[in-house]
């Protein structure tokens, strides 16, 4: 199962993108990042639509990209399966031909259409236009025209965020199944973090042009590194160390339990993790809650710490709720305490690394 | 219909003829530039002025160079002549040649303007889906635009069932034999019979609006 | 006001000649308008703005449009050679010679002068083939000038104009067609000005005179 | 504060919407349904861009359209304030320039502009042309330019769709704000259950074309009615019921205990909210669990039932969990089933409805 | 330059005066129509083939029938010369006339199917944030399309530079007044003159050129 590699720098105005990464043929890897980091351009640069100024791209043990030896295969020749943010239909094709675009030769169309249709709930619109699809119909075309194409490495660009929940459910289940069986490199960008729960083996997150950290999904969820990957995963709280007192971290807002790595350099940020922290009557960090909120399965509490930032905490619907506009005292577990760096120094793990292997 | 083409029964055939060809040749042509000129290739401005520029001169002037050149002592017709013993002057060809030439700009420039304007996206999309340059003109591009091809083969075919200038000069205005509907105008005109011309105007808007509709519906498609 | 005359584009250069000596004579500014007879006798017509007209007389009469012609001279018909040069007029019945050109005889004044001449020299039974018949004297120049006609019918004017191109020319006897005579017009119903009076006088004047026989209209 | 309501009927080729809505202007209206459900066209033609073949628009006592009287407000004079689906950004103006574009004559422009780069964090990007933006980037523009138009109803379609977690919620805060300031009628279309969680007052549920539920939005999540319905709701598991004994439950996939009302018909179908039920040693629903999903703050397990039907369980981190592909009983409280009808008979609240007032 | 402007010297100043006036015609009226032609109208069918209809008879024909209906016994230049003692023919207006009747086609229709193509939403979002038909016109249909219209005006300018037989009518070809540039080469070449038909040809050429160059650095702001 051919693996893809990269080694990529890659600038324009105001944006450099500079970075090593490696996906494996099995499993899907989820890359993140804020609004603008890259992660659209990464996958350009993969699938050859944009060239970069040094790099090297290898899939398997055959070359796409070398800048030093002036190799540079085409788009085409690439067979990247790619889902494009804004879709790219074809406006003159029906949904069914728009499907059958990228099939091989030799594959029977109808049948191909027809199972993809089927499996994306497309079936009543096959014969419509682009134009005639609401948004989330559209991306559900994208992705099966993506999908039906047989491709050797598969790049989708937030294929299901215009699908309602219970869709975006099946389309996760449906998902998996088809990329399981195919053995490819998948790179799924995404914003939504169920998505990369749910689906994602692995877990990319690009900081302004830079994969900052790259591992297997728990790891990277443990353990973002740094504050900037941690705000991206939903560790929404993260609080500046003013000083360490043993494992204890003090802050204009306050102070907490730590445990912390006896043989490493304190941290200078910490993040407390949303779910953990409970009201307590006795020893606590003070906050005032400022707004509860039913969350389904649980309530999110929006706290103000004693500098005014914000604390975001999840209780379950067991515990007690307190009233907006109170003050209370939150109990934080140690291990819902994680250290983190200003940015990250640990070394990412960016599988076989070419450079270094 | 036989009333208004009784002053010059062969004319009709002979514009429709001619249209049919150019037709075809701008379909190939005007395409294969439309989509040269909207990649980017080197020299793109300058052949970007060179196919615009037919339309600048009278077409008279046109058809003068263009029989200095094409004419026995010219440097092509010359050598046509004495490898090839052809002579393109007088003949169909040569009509052909006047109306190619003033309608090129107009079939290139709005597809050129069209594939720039909103088929980029969809050239990436289709060689991502594993198609070449010349599938996805096929597939992707042509019916994308379209609606820019029929405008431009319009205007083509349209300034080329016009033309008199070129096709006077190139093709001889030989009654009868290379005499187009608008040549046929033109030649009524100029004898002072503006009975018949009026006729064959009448005739000629007849057959060019028919022309246009069927473009329109093709465009629909 | 300037003095607007209207004229077949034949007589261009001898007129654009005679029109700088009058300007330069009487101080009166002449417009000139080039064309096609019937381009001519349209704008004459519909733009009623056109002081005098030089043509064909013959022509002009048929339109009803003139009060009154003054005759300028006799136009001269010419046999040009486009590919090589041949040994006069009767050289036209060779097999070699393959295109003959002339204007329309129906249009052009000199078209209905070389179809006089093919049919009284006799010769027209066995060039009937080999003609092509074009709309208009400068088109027959082209076409010898671009090597593509063998021979063609001309008005000595033209032939004079672009001598270095062609492979020769020979004049027609003036007995063997109608010499076409060439006249200025008054246009019905336009006051005749002191300036086209002044022009009329000054068309018989030796210079004005010389200026047309250098053009070959005596 | 003039509110908005609207009767509307509007058929294209396979596609009817039929609906009574009000919206007030205080708060926040999201509203959610599967793809293809007719939010985007609801909203165009509330914007008047779309018209219907009946209906009446009221906005406070100005009437918008009116078939019947032949009224039909164009849509410049509804001062709407629309995001577009595909932002539908003007491309030869700069960041800065399409959101000054639905500026009011006598607003100070550049100060304006100013404001809202700020908010949506876009400043650096404000000469750039929208061909040089990222996807999220982009939309961050269109939600700009919409609410820089100070608008007197405010029609959005998935706003937030593309951009990152924390950024996201940002975006939620300062829309909140922005709002509860203007007073003016709201729609959010989105597809993000912890959008609507966070921000929406009430909640509009559409299904083919028609508005099946709406009302506060504690009200709607609990209570939705049918079980489509609650599919969109994030209510993943809704299960068809053969037989009713007493108050037990009964299907092929087995059976559970509910609350009935005893002076109402026995509901077709109950939904088992993932949040409550718990495995247990004793008296159980007997389950095979498939997968087990960290999600963070709790786990998620997809189990199957007897009929091999799924069921999603979220169990708290602090409870044991079972294997994959283990078997398991759950204990499933009262108060996690809820009975649902096929489809809803519920009256809508539909707000001051102008049908029946 | 001066050189080869010697054969005709006042005719380029009247070439580019004419084509600055049309110019600026074809801007108001060729991008009123192609955004006319774009909106559901009722008869866009008619309006769009009537457009086209004289890009398909021969100029000089076209000439004939306007000098008829212009000049003193015509139906409007009756009416004109009676009510305003104004005359069109032979005038600098005719010369305006004749270019602006020859390329409006060639203007509109690019225009046209670029809107139809690529405006359609922004059309729609302008509207929501409260701008009209007109400001929506100029402030997003224009600049979004900008393209289509420069490959629309260089064609349309290029045939009025280009244009003879219309002009030659309605404009009297009065050397020195009426004598556009391409008239003027249009006559040398009919005189024999191809010495000065080639240096005119020359200079048309350049200046065209520099025109087109012009057009295209303005549609690239
Ligand atoms: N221009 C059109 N012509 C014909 N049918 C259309 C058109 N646009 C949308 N439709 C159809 O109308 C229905 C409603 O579309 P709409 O865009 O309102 O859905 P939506 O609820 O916004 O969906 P999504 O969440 O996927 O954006 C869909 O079935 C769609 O296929
Ligand atoms: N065509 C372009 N020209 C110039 N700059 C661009 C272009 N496209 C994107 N950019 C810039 O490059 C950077 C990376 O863009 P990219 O589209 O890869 O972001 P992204 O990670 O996909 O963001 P999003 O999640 O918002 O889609 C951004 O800062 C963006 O503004
Ligand atoms: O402008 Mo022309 O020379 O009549 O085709
Ligand atoms: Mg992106
Ligand atoms: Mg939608």
């Amino acid at each position: 199962m051919p693996d893809l590699q990269a080694t990529l720098s890659f600038a324009r105005k105001d944006f450099a993108l500079d970075l090593d990464i490696g996906i494996p043929a099995d499993g899907i890897t989820a890359l993140l990042g804020p609004s603008g980091c890259g992660k659209s351009t990464l996958l350009r640069l993969l699938a050859g639509l944009e060239t970069p100024h040094q790099g090297h791209i290898r899939h398997g043990d055959r070359i796409w990209l070398d800048r030093a030896m002036d190799i540079n295969l085409a788009p085409r020749h690439r067979r990247v399966g790619f889902m494009f943010q804004d879709y790219a239909l074809f406006p003159h094709l029906s949904v069914a031909r728009n499907i059958a675009f990228g099939l091989r030769r030799g594959v029977d169309k109808a049948a191909c259409v027809r199972f993809w249709l089927d499996r994306l709930s497309l079936r009543p619109l096959a014969e419509r236009k682009p134009s005639a699809l609401s948004g989330g119909q559209r991306q559900r075309v994208a992705l099966a025209r993506a999908l039906a194409a047989e491709p050797q490495v598969l790049l989708l660009d937030e294929p299901f965020s215009a699908v309602d929940f219970s869709l975006r459910q099946e389309l996760r289940l449906m998902f998996q199944e088809a990329v399981a069986d195919a053995g490819i490199p998948v790179v799924l960008v995404t914003h939504d973090l169920e998505d990369v729960r749910q689906v994602a083996d692995r877990v990319g997150v690009m900081i302004d042009g830079q994969l900052r950290r790259l591992g297997p999904a728990e790891d990277v969820f443990a353990r973002p590194g740094d504050a900037e990957v941690a705000r991206v995963l939903g560790w929404p709280n993260t609080l500046a160390v003013q000083a360490w007192e043993r494992d204890t971290a003090r802050g204009a807002w306050g102070q907490v339990a730590a445990s912390l790595d006896p043989l490493m350099r304190p941290p200078e940020v910490i993040a407390i993790h949303p779910d953990g922290p409970t009201p307590t009557s006795g020893q606590g960090l003070p906050v005032e809650v400022t707004r509860v909120t039913d969350m389904g399965g649980y309530h999110a509490l929006l706290c103000r710490l004693a500098d005014r930032s914000p604390l975001r905490i999840h209780l379950p619907k067991s515990s007690p709720v307190p009233r907006p506009g109170s003050s209370a005292r939150l109990a934080i577990p140690r291990e819902c305490v994680i250290p983190l760096r200003e940015r990250s120094t640990a070394p990412n793990l960016t599988y076989p690394n070419p450079r270094h292997a | 219909m036989t009333s208004l083409v009784a002053c010059a029964p062969a004319s009709l055939a002979l514009s429709l003829q001619v249209a049919g060809v150019v037709l075809l040749l701008f379909l190939v042509c005007g395409i294969a530039l439309g989509y040269l000129l909207s990649q980017p290739i080197p020299l793109r401005g300058l052949l970007d002025a060179i196919i615009s520029l037919p339309l600048v001169f009278p077409p008279i002037a046109i058809g003068f160079f263009l029989l200095m050149a094409f004419g026995r002592h010219g440097a092509i017709g010359g050598w046509l002549h004495q490898t090839l013993d052809w002579e393109l002057v007088f003949s169909f060809q040569a009509l052909v040649l006047a109306s190619f030439v003033a309608g090129l700009p107009l079939v290139a420039k709005p597809i050129q303007s069209a594939i720039e304007g909103s088929a980029r996206d969809l050239i990436e999309a289709a060689y991502t889906l594993g198609k070449g340059r010349m599938e996805t003109l096929i597939l992707v591009v042509i019916p994308v635009v379209r609606r820019s091809i029929v405008a431009g083969l319009t205007l083509g075919v349209g300034r080329s069932f016009g033309e008199v200038g070129i096709t006077l000069m190139l093709g001889g205005n030989i009654i009868g034999s290379t005499e187009t509907l608008s040549l046929a105008i033109y030649n009524r005109v100029l004898d002072g019979d503006f009975d018949c011309a009026a006729k064959l105007s009448m005739l000629l808007g007849l057959v060019s609006l028919g022309l246009f509709f069927l473009l329109r519906r093709l465009g629909r498609l | 006001e300037p003095l607007l005359i209207a004229a077949g584009a034949g007589y261009k250069k001898p007129l654009t000649e005679v029109y700088a000596a009058f300007e330069a004579d009487s101080g009166i500014e002449v417009q000139a308008a080039f064309g096609n007879m019937q381009q001519v006798i349209a704008q004459t017509r519909d733009s009623g703005r056109i002081d005098l007209v030089v043509g064909e007389r013959g022509f002009l009469t048929k339109t009803g449009l003139f009060e009154h012609f003054t005759p300028l001279g006799k136009g001269r018909l010419v046999l040009a050679y486009g590919i090589r040069p041949l040994g006069g007029y009767q050289a036209l019945a060779e097999v070699s010679v393959e295109r003959i050109a002339l204007p329309d005889p129906k249009k052009a004044i000199y078209g209905r002068a070389a179809t006089q001449f093919l049919e009284r020299s006799g010769l027209m039974p066995e060039v009937q083939g080999k003609l092509m018949t074009l709309a208009t004297v400068p088109q027959v120049s082209a076409y010898l000038v671009a090597g593509t006609v063998d021979a063609g019918f001309i008005n000595i004017t033209d032939a004079l104009g672009i001598r270095d191109k062609l492979a020769g020319f020979v004049e027609i006897p003036a007995d063997l067609y109608d010499p076409p005579v060439i006249a200025l017009a008054y246009p019905e119903g336009r006051p005749v000005s002191a300036a086209a009076k002044t022009f009329a006088d000054f068309l018989n004047t030796d210079r004005a005179k010389a200026i047309f026989a250098k053009y070959g209209l005596q």
